[in-house]
């Protein structure tokens, strides 16, 4: 992160992204502190925080001990009493530590109080498969959040997203879950600080189609891009959808999308069984059924949890071969 | 008032003021205008609340636990908007969304009552992190019951607030039970100081009835909290009655109950006043009928308050610059149409 | 629970049913026992323990502390070395403190070792709305579990059921979640030891109909039931499946039922987004569609956090009116 | 072995296998043959795994945190299906499918590995709680690092242990750090000691590298345990290299490192064994040699270990008695038909 203050940069990861979307909010809001595990001295398990200690002091980015429950709960408690606190939660699969503070506490905390208080935060944590972290290290555990009302979630795939979605969660008054893929931070892109290029709550079409709906999210969506470039050369255009946020969802696009292909397959590393794709099935399902050619697909990682052995891991999520495979037979 | 340089009086009054407050929401469930029956009434316990409630600063802040109406009206909370609430009613202080488990008045620095058992105690260590970061010298005191001492994340929270050096104090009000548990049957070691104290808190144990050295105690804890020092007080005392109003005790022995109940702060506090002649018995009648007045009013109000309107369901849930969440209703009308 | 020996019961509380599956349980087998908050001396928060004590001792029957993550972690620790532990937790909505001990420990910890060990345990808790227990105590949490596999997942609606669900539990390996509703306990029924009526992972159709399936579970049984006998009078003949476990869950049923009656309402007390009832929608599309004439609606609670208010709290979830309104309209 | 009534060439040896055993795990990464890269050596904290290892009895049972491999290594773990599993290969103690961080044999008493800082924990509260209930004399011990002392569980099963008087041990591997983040960060304070006793567990601090005094002292520990008395054993040593494999400790200073690297119980006890003339650099070295080779065709055992079957992402997750998860690819199959 060599230069801080450009407005555009051409190629950047999705790690600088994220770490100039926080310097750069911090900058103008002297109410961000960031604080979890590791955040500081270490600069983030995935470095998303790297040298913010330097650039902000101790004061505001914040080592804490290794107690989720209670960084969720101070967090929240700071953010009811003036601060804005980006908290990590360094895997998601941390989720299970602190889901009365995540699901009993912040999401419920302005309901139970009639309105009278909100609690303008960002959790964000980090998930999925591919570095053979094993079943305590890999879930995709979006389905428990975007099943929780009361709570933002956003779970970008672009740096520029990282960067504008996690800005705009900043400006939001509702606590914001923020869910990174592991094997996205050394991914890279544009990032055009002037150009959100969305707004919170919207989805993002990445690549246009009319034969097919992929509808996808996080690192899944570059699994359907590169088996769109596949689906190509065999003469199936398929529209690629990144959902960016999965609380607002963006039904219309969706519906919209699927209305036009009429062919609709959602991917997901999360389990398959009463996930969000189930979520997202059911509402083409509700709002396209007239127009569907082909039962919408699931495509999903499997109903068990992640092993370890990387020849295992690879085929208990999606693998891009199969989404080709399947897309070819919803387009026969 | 024969004296004027005792608490006694204002503590007094406020313990009978909680005391008939509780009276009261138990009149209103017999009446049947309690929403639900969870309602956890804290007669017998008002000295902890009470001494710690004056002990705190205007600009304090506090979470407590599900029993938790005594320190709520210690802290100025208002009779008729806590009972509208605890009835469910449009006036009450959170619309009547959240009942008696889940009532506050952020602006009185009440940061929530909690009906998850430990599960306020954290918040005050974000608070009091702001309160340091700010530089707002307020402090932040978490109440929670004796039964929370056996949640983990109160030692997380303990070790936070240490580490830190935050304006904290936790409060553990001991009324014995959890629930139907006594506490021998929850805690490997009862002397909970101990524990705070090994995470690196000041300590304080309240274990008698006199409630002005009680106060003046839990001041000092709560003076060095605000110089950056967090504290822990444990107030010993007793449920004088079931857990919550279907509760009948059959856990623990009548005798046990009458013996305990002898341990009342609130007849402790007023001999002492007769016996001190800080106050006469006509003075105190005069208080005590002051106070069943304004507690008649606050059940009357909760009566007459209206309900709730249905939308109120959709309200509140996100900031209101963002949209209500879709009704189940339109969702599946969109679809039939 | 006045003759604990008899073989049949003309009516029995689902509270006693439950009772009498522990009672006949632990009689049998000398491995289980029964531990969670005010299980002994108080008998259970809604009484399903009662007076097990005086019958099994404090050393079956033990009270524990206010601990629901060490409840559940102790609990899996006693079923890997020998016993057969039922666990309570007094409301699903503390899954919220125990969700790592539940999802990352109970559920993986078979997996994880490469099928090394089972943690044969019955983790009971009790969810649903109904009482003004408000956000944080009138949860239907259902969901988590189910999409976290690893767990099976039981949620009677019968007396019947509850007993022989909960005894089949205790025979299974895995470990199984098993959610009560706590309008449930005072409900009542027939009691047959002798006849289970079931498979653990079968669902039962409740009523017969050929116009429409009303999918349902735990006590959404009840009012699918009575909107059924409604909708009779207006000559809308319902079949109401219930599901009783959600893991296994009985697809087979759910396409079985709604291919005949080709119209679907999939109904829950769990909030609409991403729940069970998304799952059961996803699936009927899926294998129904071409049969379907009409699109599958899933009728549940709001997407808001529970309010205390008892008027709002009932129309929160689902009435037993806008059942009926919704099946004719799915009918017209 | 010139000295039969002393412990140390065991206790030596043990080490010794642990440290090889580790670096081996460090060159198969290198090599490219490991499962990922989150490895968690023990270099450096032998110690206290050893000592504990001998203190235990053939039927004890317990768990360990990710930097667990040192403790199964001295329960008897065998090196060669350990090195498998941490290669994920088929031949690995979980068939590959729980890797460095998930690492048990049941069979030896290891109720599992946990990557959840604090995870396996209660584990051993339920294991105490079978031991006692079916009479079967044994101790279980769980293992952690500093970082779960800040983990509210941990004092959940504390308090579980001591209120049902348990026979557990709790016994945390201080290696001052929690990957990053100093224990003076952690901790509000850190005589951990005092925790474990204000929860009425007898307690041991071993700060210094004299194994056989710490082997007796832990030994005392988990005899009284046995007996009922749980216990906590605190075992301060230093992690000589990074977190994990990626882990360069940019977060520490050399000066540091090299200075905390000299209290290495290894070299500490090969001097004590020729100092007290126990063994000579000879047999030293024949004992390091044997070693090696055995760690050497561990790791050979590991990398011509076969890859696990495809079907394996299926079995394993529900009792064998049950059927298999369905696979997506068959779910999509059949909607697709
Ligand atoms: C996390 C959690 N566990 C259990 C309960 C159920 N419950 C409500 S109050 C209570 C007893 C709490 O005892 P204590 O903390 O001593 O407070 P008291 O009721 O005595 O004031 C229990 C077990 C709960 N509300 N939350
Ligand atoms: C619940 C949880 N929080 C955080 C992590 C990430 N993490 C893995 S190891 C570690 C440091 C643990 O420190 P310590 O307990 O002292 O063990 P050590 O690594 O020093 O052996 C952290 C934070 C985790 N695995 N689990
Ligand atoms: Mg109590
Ligand atoms: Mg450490």
């Amino acid at each position: 992160m060599s230069d801080l203050n450009k407005n555009y940069y051409e190629k950047i990861t999705f790690r600088d992204a994220l770490r100039l979307a926080i310097h750069d909010s911090m900058q103008k809001d002297e109410k961000i502190i960031v604080m979890g595990e590791d955040v500081a001295a270490y600069g983030g398990a995935y470095g998303a925080t790297k040298d913010l200690l330097k650039l902000f002091g101790p004061k505001r980015i914040i080592d804490t001990p290794i107690s989720e429950a209670a960084i969720v709960g101070a967090s929240m408690g700071a953010a009811l009493t003036g601060l804005r606190p980006i908290a990590e939660l360094m895997y998601v699969d941390f989720f299970g530590m602190s889901m009365d503070q995540i699901a009993n506490q912040l999401a419920k905390v302005r309901y139970m109080f009639g309105g009278q208080i909100n609690a303008p935060m960002i959790l964000r944590a980090q998930g999925g498969t591919g570095r053979s972290a094993g079943a305590q290290h890999s879930q995709s555990l979006e389905t428990w959040i975007m099943h929780t009302p009361g709570l933002y979630l956003s779970i970008p795939y672009t740096p520029n997203d990282a960067y504008h979605l996690l800005r705009a969660a900043l400006k939001i008054n509702n606590p914001t879950i923020f869910i990174e893929h592991k094997l996205l931070y050394n991914t890279s892109g544009v990032l055009d600080k002037n150009n959100p290029d969305q707004i919170f709550g919207k989805a993002k079409i990445r690549k246009k189609g009319k034969d097919l709906s992929i509808i996808s999210y996080s690192r899944m969506v570059n699994f359907a891009e590169k088996a769109a470039e596949e689906l190509a050369k065999q003469k199936i255009d398929v529209e690629v959808v990144d959902l960016r946020t999965l609380n607002p969802l963006d039904r219309e696009t969706i519906i919209e999308s699927v209305n036009k292909t009429k062919r609709a397959l959602v991917l997901s590393e999360s389990c398959y069984t009463a996930g969000v794709p189930s979520e997202i099935t059911s509402i083409i399902f509700e709002h396209c059924y007239t127009n569907l050619l082909k039962p919408v697909i699931r495509y999903t990682a499997e109903d068990t949890p992640a092993p370890v052995a990387p020849n295992l891991e690879e085929n208990y999520i999606p693998t891009i071969e199969k989404i080709v495979e399947y897309s070819k037979k919803l387009c026969k | 008032m024969t004296q004027s340089n005792t608490l006694l009086p204002n503590l007094y009054t406020t313990m009978k003021r909680i005391r008939t407050f509780e009276e009261r929401v138990g009149e209103l469930f017999i009446k049947g205008e309690t929403a639900g029956t969870m309602l956890h009434l804290s007669i017998g316990e008002e000295l902890g609340p009470t001494c710690l409630g004056a002990a705190m600063q205007k600009q304090d802040t506090f979470t407590t636990h599900h029993r938790g109406h005594g320190i709520f009206i210690a802290r100025g909370g208002d009779p008729k908007k806590m009972m509208a609430e605890i009835a469910g009613k449009k006036d009450g202080y959170c619309k009547g969304k959240g009942g008696s488990m889940h009532i506050a008045d952020m602006k009185l620095g009440h940061l929530g009552a909690n009906a998850i058992v430990g599960g306020g105690i954290p918040t005050v260590v974000g608070a009091g992190l702001s309160s340091k970061y700010l530089e707002e010298d307020k402090v932040s005191v978490a109440f929670f019951g004796d039964g929370a001492m056996q949640q983990g994340i109160l030692y997380e929270s303990m070790n936070m607030a240490s580490l830190w050096k935050l304006p904290v104090v936790f409060c553990c009000i001991n009324n014995q039970y959890g629930m139907g548990t006594k506490i021998d049957n929850a805690a490997g070691l009862k002397d909970f100081s101990k524990r705070a104290a090994s995470f690196g808190l000041n300590t304080l144990h309240i274990d008698d009835l006199d409630i002005e050295n009680a106060y003046v105690k839990s001041k000092e804890i709560i003076d060095k909290a605000r110089k950056f020092e967090p504290g822990f007080i444990e107030v010993e005392c007793y449920r004088f009655f079931g857990h919550a109003r279907m509760d009948k005790s059959p856990y623990r022995s009548e005798e046990e109950e009458i013996k305990m109940r002898k341990s009342d702060p609130i007849s402790y506090a007023s001999n002492q006043m007769l016996k001190n002649k800080i106050m006469n018995e006509d003075e105190i009648k005069k208080i005590n009928e002051k106070i069943s007045i304004e507690m008649d009013e606050a059940m009357d109000f909760a009566i007459n308050s209206p309900l709730n309107n249905q939308k109120e369901i959709f309200t509140d849930v996100y900031d209101e610059r963002e949209p209500l969440p879709i009704s189940v209703e339109e969702r599946i009308n969109k679809i039939l149409s």
